[in-house]
């Protein structure tokens, strides 16, 4: 089994543990967090597909010939920066919701 | 990359965690432990840059606005 | 030269966006004004681009001067134009009409917060119908998607808040779907460049990856687009968010998802797969055009009804999309105009009876069309072209529909979007009974209600739209224009 | 007849009466509401007849098709079978106008429902002028939406539910039309240029489901069997209303759209090897019989009345589904005949409830003295109908009773016999009542108004005389025929 594979089987297995926690766990903080679980898996897979056996960071040093590709890393970090806006505005709507109505958890 | 092999079970048991612990302050240290962990992996796979981005980002930025949010609310989670 | 305009119609909304909550501490206004200007010139530079395309088919811009693979290169082509025009004009509509609205249902501390959300909003939706390149779409998708959740959230309502919060949730599944679908496609191509990405695809065999980048894009887009399974958020969002955003969400955002899609399945896969994709999405499609509209005649709420009349109503577009053919796509594409000018009509419309009147039950509605006259002509005109009747654009839309339906030999399809036409004119006479047929409410001193004057800044949008609406709906010819190049631009696509 | 107003004829025609009907609507004065609905419905009349001349020499109008997009554009093209629909609406219309002023007078609204009237004859006329399917198809519509505020305009609860029926029948009708349409532009055809417009070599099953489908579509317009329910509902609208349903515009309209389907579209060659005639004629047949024994049970005049008109109808639907010619022009005739006698019949129901609040049959008693001329007239109608010479009545019932024997097919000749027989038993008991039956309580003499008389004794009258001079239409009716079926 080859590291790639592997990986993308351990992002799966993530990105379901998230899934299950956006959908079956009452707690809105609870839910935020299960995003933030998917969302690390999907950048782990991302970066995965990027990285090859042996290769090297993106950066030119001499005598380094096999890097590993720079592009989805670039396409991580930005969906990082955007991760944490959603995350902030979830958790500050969480907080409306629970001042409004009293408790955090959500019903129906 | 043998670390990989050796850190993923412990990503995987800590995710398990973080979604079953009642506690939500309890979860989300956890949850930074998870990141911690998943900015090492990162590392492994050749993504440094990402590795120092998710450590200040995900274990540090999330996390504090995570407790933030968590005092502001409740500590429980009902089910 | 227009080229320019191609990058400035995105970067001027965003960055007055940043503009607006330094001004707005000196200057009051300073929310409305800006983001007037802005998307005026959005608006402007649109024409421009779109005289541009008239003239040359496709322009496009090179971002810092790079050319793809290495750089980003944003592009406008027919169904761009399409989208951008109407992406622009909307959200004047929708920021001119907002000044009064705003100034009365919401805190003046959140009236920049609205305006800078209503910019990036806009600004956002432009910019993914540019974006050259797949990861550009989702970073746009992700800029517009946040700005409208924060948009349902704005008046802080505690049903509101948990309407955008399930919103946020399956809307930030769906990005994550689109970002693991680029993931694959990129691990397939090595690139993100969406003409390459098209041909290195057109190389490989149609395996399981590509079918699973492509179900994953297609499922995001369909949550964003409302389609039906996936709708759940929609009537929530779109019924409890003020009007004024209802008719941007409505009218716009879920028609990017739509045009998500048709980027994906046509400047991506070439068209591949078309068959199975299609018999699984019209049968979703189809249904959503059934159940939308069978929710919408059981709601006795306005907003809700028109919310539930989107999810619908999209069908109709998804529907013509999966089609493939030349009037289905026609078809999708006009009622892509027709639901976006005739439901952001509808919403406006009954956000002025929000706002002036303060109810929103249909039984409060009784005899309204005797005391606000021309508001409510303007409302009819938009239901009638809904219930697509004669000489609305909603007629030529059905009618292409049907057509593509009648040349796939699929008569059942055909006969669900009569059907969804004929449940769609129940609910719109259910509305319009009560407007024009009923006597009208009592108010609380026994006598019947008064309303306010409604203010012109309220007026002229709606007007504009309601004309709008009659003119490409006696003319639907004109709409033709852009639409037959863009239809015949994807067939061309199609492998 | 090369004026250049002439080859625009048909769409002023239709477009001008439509536009006075929008300005009714904003027009605050009675007076001018009133002269607006007046002068649309007179130059409606006056612009047909002065095309009659030429059509009736076997010639057609066609104007030149406006696209508004692709496939679809307004056409319109005035033959002889249009325009004797359309003479037949617009000259019902000016009386209808007339009668509606007093009937009127003391109604809320009356802005909504002198517009609504303009525009719903007008689109009436559109069907009839339409020159391809989309343009039918649009007035067609039209002409429904814009009768619905008319048959809700009480706004009571009878009403609406009455509007409801009205409203689910016929937009499911139109439903099936538009498919209909679309599936036989998707054939190739659309515009009524010729006798039959498929391609023969389609598969059959395909085509009898496409007729079938063009049926229902117009059927339910048409109030056929058993498609005819909201018909007597809708006798809860205002007379001027029912006059309009029944005889005008609406049901003529079904009606229209049929024969337009058996000729032009499909052709009689066409619905014979399909093997689709009998249908046609065994629907008109039941749905004949089934009018006639329902109305001879309606206390309710209106209700009675509007039963005799679902029988009528389908005298017309028979005549044109025999695929002869007498069979045809005995259809038109009798058309114009029931149009115009149906048209007297209900504004004498108006013209009693209105003047005595009577509206069921059983208190009729004493009528003929209380309103003598209305009852006068009311007998001549209902002879009218019956088919009594010499009133054009008798001419249609001639023409149609000879189509099943020209065609071989006696039975129906028996059924058109029976129901005229029945016809009889529902309408002349209601003259016996009025003039041999005294009244309970109290009764007095009546003036009745002139707004009610005049066109109650046109329509009355105006079957009698055409009866003696029938050429204006009958010419239009031979020339159907001949183009049709080839003399």
């Amino acid at each position: 089994m080859s590291t790639g594979n592997f990986l993308y089987g351990v992002a799966m297995l993530l990105f379901l543990i998230g899934f299950y926690t956006v959908l079956a766990r009452p707690s809105l903080i609870k839910k935020i967090i299960g995003i933030n679980i998917m969302e690390t898996s999907v950048f782990l897979f991302l970066i995965s597909v990027g990285s090859r056996r042996g290769g090297s960071a993106p950066i030119i040093l001499s005598g380094v010939k096999d890097y590993v590709n720079p592009l989805p890393q670039v396409v991580v970090l930005m969906a990082m920066v955007i991760a944490v806006g959603t995350t902030a505005l979830a958790l500050s709507m969480a907080v409306k919701i629970f001042e409004s109505s009293g408790a955090g958890e959500r019903r129906g | 990359m043998s670390l990989i092999y050796f850190l993923v079970p412990f990503l995987l048991v800590i995710a398990v965690a973080t979604v079953f612990t009642r506690d939500l302050l309890a979860a989300v240290i956890i949850f930074s432990a998870y990141s911690l962990i998943m900015a090492v992996v990162w590392q492994q796979l050749g993504a440094p840059v990402l590795a120092l981005a998710e450590v200040a980002i995900g274990a540090g930025v999330t996390v504090v606005l995570f407790v933030v949010a968590v005092c502001r609310t409740t500590r429980e989670e009902k089910v | 030269m227009e080229k320019h305009f191609l990058i400035l119609t995105v970067t001027v909304p965003l960055a007055t966006a940043t503009l607006i909550p330094l001004l707005s501490i000196r200057w009051e206004r300073a929310g409305f004004w800006l983001a007037s200007l802005a998307l005026l010139f959005s608006f402007g530079s649109a024409l421009i681009l779109v005289g541009g395309v008239l003239v040359d088919g496709r322009i496009a811009y090179h971002v810092g001067g790079w050319a793809p693979p290495w750089g980003i290169e944003i592009f406008l082509d027919w169904v761009g134009a399409f989208f951008l025009l109407l992406a622009s004009s909307l959200s004047l509509a929708v920021a001119i009409f907002s000044r009064i609205y705003v100034e009365q249902n919401l805190e003046a501390s959140k009236i920049p917060l609205f305006y800078v959300l209503l910019l990036l909003l806009a600004g956002g939706m432009i910019g993914f119908i540019l974006a050259g390149d797949i990861f550009n779409m989702f970073i746009f998708f992700e800029i517009f998607s946040l700005s409208s959740y924060a948009l349902v959230a704005i008046s802080g309502g505690l049903e509101s808040l948990k309407a955008s919060f399930r919103y946020l949730l399956m809307g930030t599944i769906s990005s994550l779907f689109v970002l693991l679908g680029i993931g694959l496609l990129y691990s397939l191509t090595g690139t993100l460049y969406m003409p390459l990405l098209a041909q290195e695809l057109g190389v490989l065999p149609y395996s399981g990856a590509i079918r699973a980048a492509t179900a994953l894009i297609l499922v995001a887009f369909g949550i964003e687009a409302a389609l039906f399974p996936l709708h759940v958020w929609l009537p929530g969002a779109h019924s409890l968010a003020p009007s004024p955003v209802s008719a941007l969400l409505s009218g716009l955002v879920i028609k990017m998802g739509v045009y998500g899609m048709i980027k994906v399945l046509f400047y991506i896969l070439g068209g591949r797969g078309s068959s199975e994709i299609g018999a699984l999405f019209s049968l979703m499609a189809a249904t959503a055009i059934i159940v939308g509209a069978l929710f919408a005649l059981r709601e006795n709420d306005i907003k809700l009804i028109f919310a539930h009349s989107s999810v619908s109503q999209i069908g109709y577009v998804i529907l013509g999309i999966y089609l493939f053919s030349y009037f289905g796509l026609a078809g999708g594409l006009l009622q892509v105009l027709n639901h976006a000018l005739a439901k952001s009509a509808l919403f406006l419309c009954a956000g002025v009876v929000i706002s002036q009147a303060g109810f929103r039950r249909l039984e409060d509605l009784r005899g309204i069309g005797r005391r606000m006259p021309f508001l409510m002509v303007f409302f009819t005109i938009a239901l009638a072209s809904l219930a697509s009747l004669p000489f609305t654009c909603g007629f030529a839309s059905k009618y292409y529909l049907c057509k593509g339906a009648i040349e796939r030999g699929e008569f059942w399809l055909a006969g669900i979007v009569l059907l969804g036409s004929f449940l769609t004119l129940l609910y719109c006479v259910k509305i319009v009974n009560y407007i024009f047929f009923a006597t009208p409410a009592v108010g609380r001193g026994g006598g019947e209600r008064s309303y306010p004057e409604v203010s012109p800044w309220m007026m002229v949008p709606i007007g504009v739209l309601g004309f709008g609406s009659l003119l490409v709906g006696i003319f639907p010819g004109l709409s033709f224009i852009l639409i037959k190049p863009a239809v015949l631009g994807l067939l061309g696509m199609v492998r | 007849m090369s004026a250049p107003i002439f080859t625009y004829l048909p769409v002023l025609l239709v477009f001008i009466p439509i536009i006075l009907g929008m300005l009714i609507f904003l027009v605050q004065k009675e007076g001018v509401r009133i002269f607006l609905a007046l002068l649309a419905s007179l130059i409606g009349f006056g612009g047909l007849s002065w095309m009659w001349p030429t059509i009736s020499k076997g010639l057609v109008l066609a104007t030149r098709p406006i696209f508004l997009a692709p496939e679809i554009f307004l056409y319109f093209r005035v033959d002889a079978l249009g325009l004797l629909f359309a003479l037949v609406s617009a000259l019902l219309w000016i009386f209808t106008v007339i009668f509606t002023v007093k009937y009127m007078e003391k109604e809320s609204f009356k802005g909504r429902f002198w517009g609504f009237l303009t525009l719903a004859v007008a689109s009436g006329i559109g069907v009839t002028l339409a020159g391809n399917l989309i343009t039918l198809f649009f007035f067609f519509e039209m002409l429904t939406v814009f009768t619905y505020p008319l048959v809700i305009h009480g706004e009571t609860g009878a009403a609406m539910a009455a509007g409801r029926k009205y409203f689910l029948y016929l937009f499911v009708g139109e439903a099936l039309l538009l498919f209909s349409v679309v599936f036989t532009i998707f054939l190739g055809g659309t515009v009524f240029d010729k006798v039959g417009m498929l391609p023969t070599t389609q598969s059959p099953n395909l085509l009898r489901f496409l007729l079938f489908t063009f049926v229902l579509g117009f059927g339910v317009k048409a109030a056929i069997f058993p498609l005819h329910r909201w018909l007597p509902e809708a006798a809860i609208a205002p007379t001027p209303v029912t006059a309009l349903l029944h005889a005008d515009a609406v049901v003529n309209v079904g009606i229209f759209g049929l024969i337009r389907v058996i000729y032009n579209v499909f052709g009689p060659e066409l619905i014979q090897s399909l093997g689709m005639d009998g249908l046609l004629i065994w629907v008109a047949t039941v749905t004949m019989i089934f009018g006639s024994v329902i109305a001879l049970r309606q206390d309710d005049l209106k209700r009675r009345l509007a039963y005799s008109t679902v029988a009528h109808i389908s005298y017309t639907l028979l005549g044109a589904a025999v695929l002869s010619a007498s069979g045809l022009v005995g259809a038109l005739i009798h058309l114009v005949s029931h149009a115009f006698m149906k048209v007297s019949l209900f504004f004498c129901a108006g013209a009693i409830d209105r003047g005595t609040g009577k509206k069921r049959v059983s208190e009729l008693g004493g009528m003929g003295y209380r309103q003598p001329l209305v009852m006068v007239a009311f007998t001549v109608a209902s002879l009218g109908l019956i088919g009594v010479p010499p009133t054009l009545g008798f001419l249609s019932k001639w023409y149609l009773w000879m189509g099943p024997l020209e065609a071989q097919q006696s039975i129906f000749l028996g059924a058109l016999i029976l129901s005229t027989l029945l016809c009889a038993f529902y309408l002349l008991p209601i003259t016996y009542r009025a003039f041999f039956k005294h009244a309970e309580g109290p009764v007095e003499r009546q003036r009745t108004s002139w707004f009610y008389l005049l066109p109650i004794f046109v329509g009355a009258v105006g079957g009698l005389l055409l009866g003696v001079f029938p050429k204006p239409f009958l010419i239009l009716a031979r020339v159907v025929s001949e183009s049709f079926l080839g003399g």
